[in-house]
């Protein structure tokens, strides 16, 4: 046993010190197990074809993406892609995979996570190792860029609530909502998701009777959904049930108090994935859905752009999907600040990562993206609605354009605010940067019109 | 402890046992492989304890339990409710109490052990599989509760723990060898304490309530009580690992403590061999190895679903777990007594049944 | 029975002796009656508090400690009539006293030679010796034994009818023995046991001239020893 | 064309480092056979060898009528007519007595010699204690059960370790009857006992067992005379062998 250790040791030592200096470490940190396990190859596809568009890649394997790439080069260095993270979006695969990343494979720079709980880990982690340097992939929890908020991490999209934006006016407006409730998994991303709501809805003068909470994962949702008002007693609800727990919770509504009205109901981004179920999403055809920082089938020049790109690396990932898109940014902007910094990484890659981008689906201030003072981005966000396709097949369209989301709801949430929780936020009215200032999109053209 | 007179066996023994522990005292000093030391033997020191915890109830006290993981998720889960605090840089989740983290740890060591002492005293009276459904029972409450009780932890754990280490071990994310060593003693300090304890008084009886409950009573002995003390001292020893795992790893979540996790420490455990302490040591070195560098193989034709490295990472764990079982059903250590065996056999002169073993050291 | 006594208890197999012995011992509940043991009603007591008062017992599957060593199931076996054998600190191996009675007993019984073997490694004879040196060394004040002698060679079963003989008149001994030659050279009492029952009680030579317990229980071959 | 019934040649066998058999040798052919000797001698781990069971590691040789035993699995080694009374009884504690005796019934090919009714006969006891688990069985009792259980598979050839343990002086009077009678069906028995009146009754021939050899052989008649004999071989002073 100690020979081997001793061996061991010795192969990895060498290994390590065969390392070129002039080499960045890219790790690409997804989820490859769990509710999400398709994001592994949107992901890092999604990463890849921006290395490949900007900074010389060659892709493997169109159709697999974490075949990996190589000829990766910026600012006159080699980038090379040193491993994918497989998380199942809990925490503690992620201490594992991200040290695994970080510490085994020595990456300088890491791109994701995922989900909401594995950045939260990431970032405290980001805390502790000031050198290496942190993009956030897509995951939608506040507190990385509020709560913790090291120098070191960046993220070039919104957080689960700012995906919602707009969702509360919509509903206040278009459905004449007055009173919701509210049915959310009970964890950060379903606190996160029905905050963005709550935030929204309030601001312009909704109340929320009810907040009812489904463990992550149950399989009998009859007893939440019973703890609902019934339909006579509130305007609607604003679903935020996931995973595999979607149609279910659904189905568990539809026995406990009748037939689905699209017009009752508001999904988070979660609905947008009922697509695929030919039994209930077809009775939600018409709901609103929240957005999730994409605009599937807007048509702007900067849109079509990216979605050639995508379909000349990655064929067959959907260029639309914010799993996808988010990676994509987040990698541009990489290769973007090692340009500027000549390849240098640690505090000289953190000081030129860009404050603002130009990605294709930011429409206002010209396209630009900026981040806030946390790095956080400042986006535009897209809220949906389920339609029935000429196929009968339920999608996602784009529906709404709500310009320039920030994180803090303007100032109701704060660094020093409690993080979403099953109380919080509270529902307070407020003047949202926003309001009165969505526009309809129709057809994929951002329309002169606002929501009224 | 006159070497003289040690066995062939045990000398050997302790001198591979001495190598190891020189080799990874001075591991970081020399300034070795770091992420073999904050990752690989870290981790073996403290899932180790856990593991120690699982193999002294099994080898003392003819328990397994499943319950191990669960009691070392619980003091992580307390250490992360007392010591952390919110608002600006703090953690998001949990209660926040802020308490001097020696204090929690106190606080969080002495709870483990009245948990473990509560769940011995259900527990102590069945036995075989029986035993093994209610420790698993507990492990299942333990999830949930974890997972469903957002006040304490809820699905997305405490995190940032790390950042809330008592003053006298200092910054562990500055300073990763101050854990290391201190993980390193308390390692030490466990195997030390369990082989101490089960030589005194307590341990015997314990070993003979293993062997024959009824004997026992009727030898003076109170079984129950004797299954639940150990039981306590086991969640005790747990209680450990945990805490120093969430110093290390800087969270605590319910998936630490579900099924899969449970699963692992007892495949550690196993594969160490539940018949003597070292083995928890060796089968979570063993284990975290393979969890840490089989994967970057991928096997043609073992691609079970999945998408990670051709999805045969489990697969290969799964293989390698089945084979050292079906090998050696007492584990790694299994192996190795039989192996001295087997070579003293060949190589020493016959001996009978009735002469007495070899005389030592000479 | 008196203190001092020694009896033995005879009978055909499955004529409810060893239940007899459990009952006592408190292995099991008696559906009806009462077990008093020095004066004082016992039959709700478990077994560990009868084994205080000054009870021992063997049984007929010796029930040993086969995962322990000789010398700790003798510690043991010593321990657990002591007040505080949870001791959590002291190592029996350092108690002086505690190593001579171990000892001490293990010699009575000529098992010394195997004192640092497993007890499972023993043959199924030495495991008999085993459960004897466990016995005497717990220093009760009523022993029982359930077949000592079976599974012993002839040699030792000398050693034993020699050893319960010396031993201390103060000890109550309550003997189930088939060995004949074991059982009537020991006991100063006997008692047959048939079907549940006590059918008759004597002396040893009283029972051998017995009509009834020769057609129940002893056959020809005794008749005239 | 006579091969012995069993033929023991050689014998060495060890568990772990303990060399416990070292060339134990002998034959059973018309006659039978007991094998006597003080405790942790080695007669258990012989019929362990003999039977499969548990096996401890074994070189050598062991034939029933020029089958090689070595190496083959128990349930094949039964097969061959090899019944077996085990020290301690093994009996299947879910089972009733007359489970256990109608499992094993008509298990094997040859003469049916022996039917549940023929045990019963033999064991009037078990008889009223048909309905009775093997857990509920006094200890004489399991006794019986464990050798009714053997017979019941016609052997040829019956390994008993210590039939007579713990049973009553009556019993073991009327089954020395029935081995004397068996002996003349033709069943050969090879006997474990310390019971030297037993032993002494059942084979004239004796073998004499120390530390893992076959120290001497005598004859039942002048092993039961001669006490200087017993008091060497099966007293308890540690015997110096050379």
């Amino acid at each position: 046993m100690l020979v081997a250790v001793v061996g061991l040791t010795v192969t990895a030592s060498v290994s390590f010190a065969g390392a070129k200096a002039g080499v960045v470490k890219v790790a690409i940190m997804t989820d490859c197990k769990g509710a999400f396990s398709f994001g592994y190859d949107y992901d890092s596809g999604g990463a890849q074809a921006a290395f490949a568009q900007y900074a010389h890649g060659k892709v493997k394997n169109k159709n697999k993406p974490s075949a990996g790439m190589t000829g990766i080069t910026a600012g006159g260095k080699q980038i090379k892609i040193v491993g994918y993270g497989c998380g199942n979006d809990t925490v503690p695969l992620a201490v594992t995979e991200t040290k695994r990343l970080m510490e085994k494979l020595n990456a300088d720079v890491m791109v994701g996570p995922l989900s909401g709980d594995e950045a939260v880990y990431v970032a405290n982690y980001a805390k502790a190792h000031p050198n290496k340097t942190f993009i956030i992939g897509t995951a939608g929890s506040q507190d990385p860029t509020l709560q913790i908020a090291p120098k070191n991490v960046f993220r070039y999209h919104g957080d689960g609530a700012m995906w919602n934006a707009g969702a509360g006016e919509i509903a206040y407006k278009k459905l004449k909502w007055r009173k919701a409730a509210i049915i959310m998994d009970d964890y950060s991303f379903g606190w996160t998701s029905a905050a963005g709501f709550i935030a929204d809805f309030c601001a312009i003068g909704g109340e929320i009777t009810k907040r009812v909470f489904p463990p992550l994962n149950t399989t009998d949702y009859a007893p939440f959904v019973r703890q609902l008002p019934p339909p006579n007693q509130v305007d609607g609800y604003f679903w935020v049930v996931g995973g595999s727990g979607t149609a279910p919770s659904l189905k568990a509504f539809e026995q406990a108090y009748g037939k689905l009205d699209p017009k009752k109901l508001y999904g988070n981004l979660f609905f947008a994935f009922l697509g695929a179920d030919k039994v209930v999403a077809p009775k939600v055809a018409g709901a609103y859905v929240g957005g999730f920082g994409t605009a599937p089938g807007l048509k702007t020049k900067a849109a079509n752009a990216y979605r050639a790109i995508m379909k000349k690396y990655y064929p067959k990932l959907p260029p639309d999907d914010g799993f996808v898109y988010n990676y994509y940014n987040a990698a541009w902007a990489l290769v973007q600040a090692l340009n500027k910094d000549g390849g240098a990484i640690g505090s000289k890659l953190q000081a030129a990562m860009p404050r603002s981008i130009k990605p294709a689906f930011q429409v206002s201030n010209g396209g630009v993206l900026h981040l806030d003072s946390n790095r956080q981005g400042i986006q535009d966000q897209y809220p949906l609605q389920l339609v029935k396709g000429a196929n009968g097949a339920v999608a996602a369209n784009v529906v709404g354009f709500v310009p320039d989301v920030d994180q803090s709801f303007h100032g109701l949430f704060k660094r020093s605010s409690p993080p979403p929780g099953r109380t919080q936020p509270k529902c307070v009215k407020a003047k949202l940067p926003w309001q009165g200032k969505i526009k309809v999109v129709k057809n994929g053209v951002i329309t002169k019109q606002t929501i009224k | 402890m006159n070497p003289l007179r040690w066995a062939p066996k045990q000398r050997l023994e302790r001198c591979i046992a001495l190598g190891a522990l020189v080799l990874v005292a001075v591991w970081p000093a020399l300034g070795l492989n770091a992420y073999w030391s904050h990752q690989i033997f870290l981790q073996t020191f403290l899932f180790g304890i856990a593991a120690a915890s699982l193999i002294f109830l099994s080898a003392y006290g003819g328990m397994v339990s499943l319950a191990q993981t669960a009691l070392f998720g619980i003091a992580g889960v307390i250490i992360g409710n007392l010591a952390t605090k919110g608002g600006a840089g703090g953690t998001s989740k949990g209660l926040h109490l802020g308490w001097d983290p020696t204090v929690a740890v106190v606080v969080a060591v002495v709870m483990t052990t009245a948990i473990g002492l509560i769940f011995g005293l259900v527990a102590a009276r069945s036995a075989g599989i029986y035993f093994l459904m209610i420790t698993l029972t507990f492990s299942v409450i333990a999830t949930y509760t974890l997972g469903q009780v957002t006040k304490i932890s809820g699905f997305s754990g405490i995190g940032g723990i790390s950042s809330y280490t008592p003053g006298w071990l200092g910054d562990v994310l500055a300073h990763p060898d101050r854990l290391y060593y201190l993980a390193l003693g308390v390692a030490v300090a466990v195997y030390v304490l369990i082989r101490y304890i089960v030589r005194t008084p307590f341990g015997l009886s314990l070993q003979g309530v293993r062997d024959e409950p009824v004997r026992m009573s009727s030898l003076g002995y109170n079984v129950a009580l004797h299954r639940t003390l150990a039981f306590g001292f086991a969640a005790f020893v747990a209680s450990l690992g945990g805490i120093l795992y969430v110093w290390w790893s800087g969270q605590i979540a319910p998936g630490n403590v579900d099924l899969p996790g449970t699963i692992n420490l007892l495949v550690m455990a196993v594969i160490g061999g539940l018949v003597r302490i070292e083995g928890a040591w060796l089968g979570a070195f063993v284990f975290i190895v393979i969890q840490n560098y089989v994967r970057d193989f991928a096997v043609p034709g073992l691609s079970f679903g999945g998408t990670l490295f051709g999805g045969s990472f489990n697969t290969i764990v799964g293989i390698i777990f089945l084979v050292i079982v079906l090998a050696s059903p007492a584990g790694l250590m299994g192996a190795w007594d039989r192996a001295v065996a087997e070579l003293s056999r060949r190589r020493g002169p016959p001996r009978t049944a009735d002469e007495p073993a070899p005389g030592p050291g000479s | 029975m008196l203190p001092g006594e020694r009896r033995a208890i005879l009978g055909p197999n499955g004529a409810g002796k060893t239940t007899l012995f459990n009952v006592i011992a408190g292995d099991l509940a008696p559906s009806a009656g009462r077990v008093e043991l020095f004066g004082e009603d016992v039959t709700t007591l478990p077994s560990r508090a009868r084994a205080r008062l000054g009870l021992a017992r063997t049984y007929q599957q010796s029930r040993l400690l086969l995962g322990l060593t000789v010398e700790n199931s003798i510690y043991l076996s010593i321990l657990g009539v002591r007040k505080g054998h949870l001791r959590p600190v002291v190592l029996p191996r350092r108690d002086e006293e505690l190593r001579e009675r171990a000892r001490a007993a293990a010699g009575r019984v000529a098992i010394s030679h195997k004192l640092d073997e497993v007890v499972g490694s023993l043959s199924h004879g030495e495991h008999r010796q085993v459960a004897l040196a466990m016995a005497l060394a717990s220093e009760p004040k009523i022993l029982m034994l359930d077949e000592p002698a079976s599974g012993l060679s002839r040699g030792e079963r000398t050693l034993l009818t020699d050893l319960l003989l010396a031993l201390d008149r103060e000890i109550t001994l309550i003997l189930i023995e088939h060995d004949m030659d074991v059982a009537l050279r020991v006991a100063e009492r006997v008692t047959m046991m048939h079907e549940g029952r006590v059918i008759v009680e004597g002396t040893p030579s009283e029972i051998r001239a017995d009509k009834l317990v020769h057609e129940l229980y002893l056959g020809t071959a005794f008749g005239d020893e | 064309m006579s091969e012995p019934l069993l033929a023991v040649e050689d014998l060495h066998a060890y568990y772990g480092p303990a060399h416990v058999l070292q060339g134990v040798s002998f034959e059973i052919g018309d006659e039978p056979i007991a094998i006597v000797g003080r405790n942790g001698m080695g007669k258990t781990t012989l019929c362990a060898a003999i039977m499969g069971i548990r096996p401890p590691r074994a070189t050598g040789s062991i034939r029933v009528r020029g089958s090689e035993l070595l190496g083959r699995a128990s349930y094949r080694i039964a097969r061959l007519g090899v019944g077996y009374v085990p020290q301690g009884r093994r009996l299947f504690p879910s089972l009733s007595v007359d489970e256990h005796l109608r499992m094993v019934e008509g298990r094997r090919n040859g003469a049916r010699r022996w039917t549940p009714a023929r045990v019963y006969e033999l064991f009037p006891r078990l008889a009223q204690r048909k309905r009775n688990g093997g857990a509920q069985l006094s200890g004489g009792e399991q006794q019986m059960l464990a050798i009714g259980r053997a017979l019941l598979t016609n052997p040829d050839l019956l390994i008993m370790d210590e039939p007579s343990e713990g049973l009553a002086p009556a019993v073991i009077e009327g089954l020395i009857a029935t081995f004397r009678t068996l002996e003349e069906e033709g069943l050969r028995i090879l006997l474990i006992e310390q019971n030297l009146a037993v032993a002494t009754s059942l084979a004239e021939r004796q073998l004499i067992m120390i530390a893992g050899e076959i120290a001497a052989e005598t004859t039942a008649a002048e092993l039961a005379a001669n006490p200087e004999l017993q008091r060497r071989y099966l007293g308890v002073e540690p015997v110096e062998h050379t």
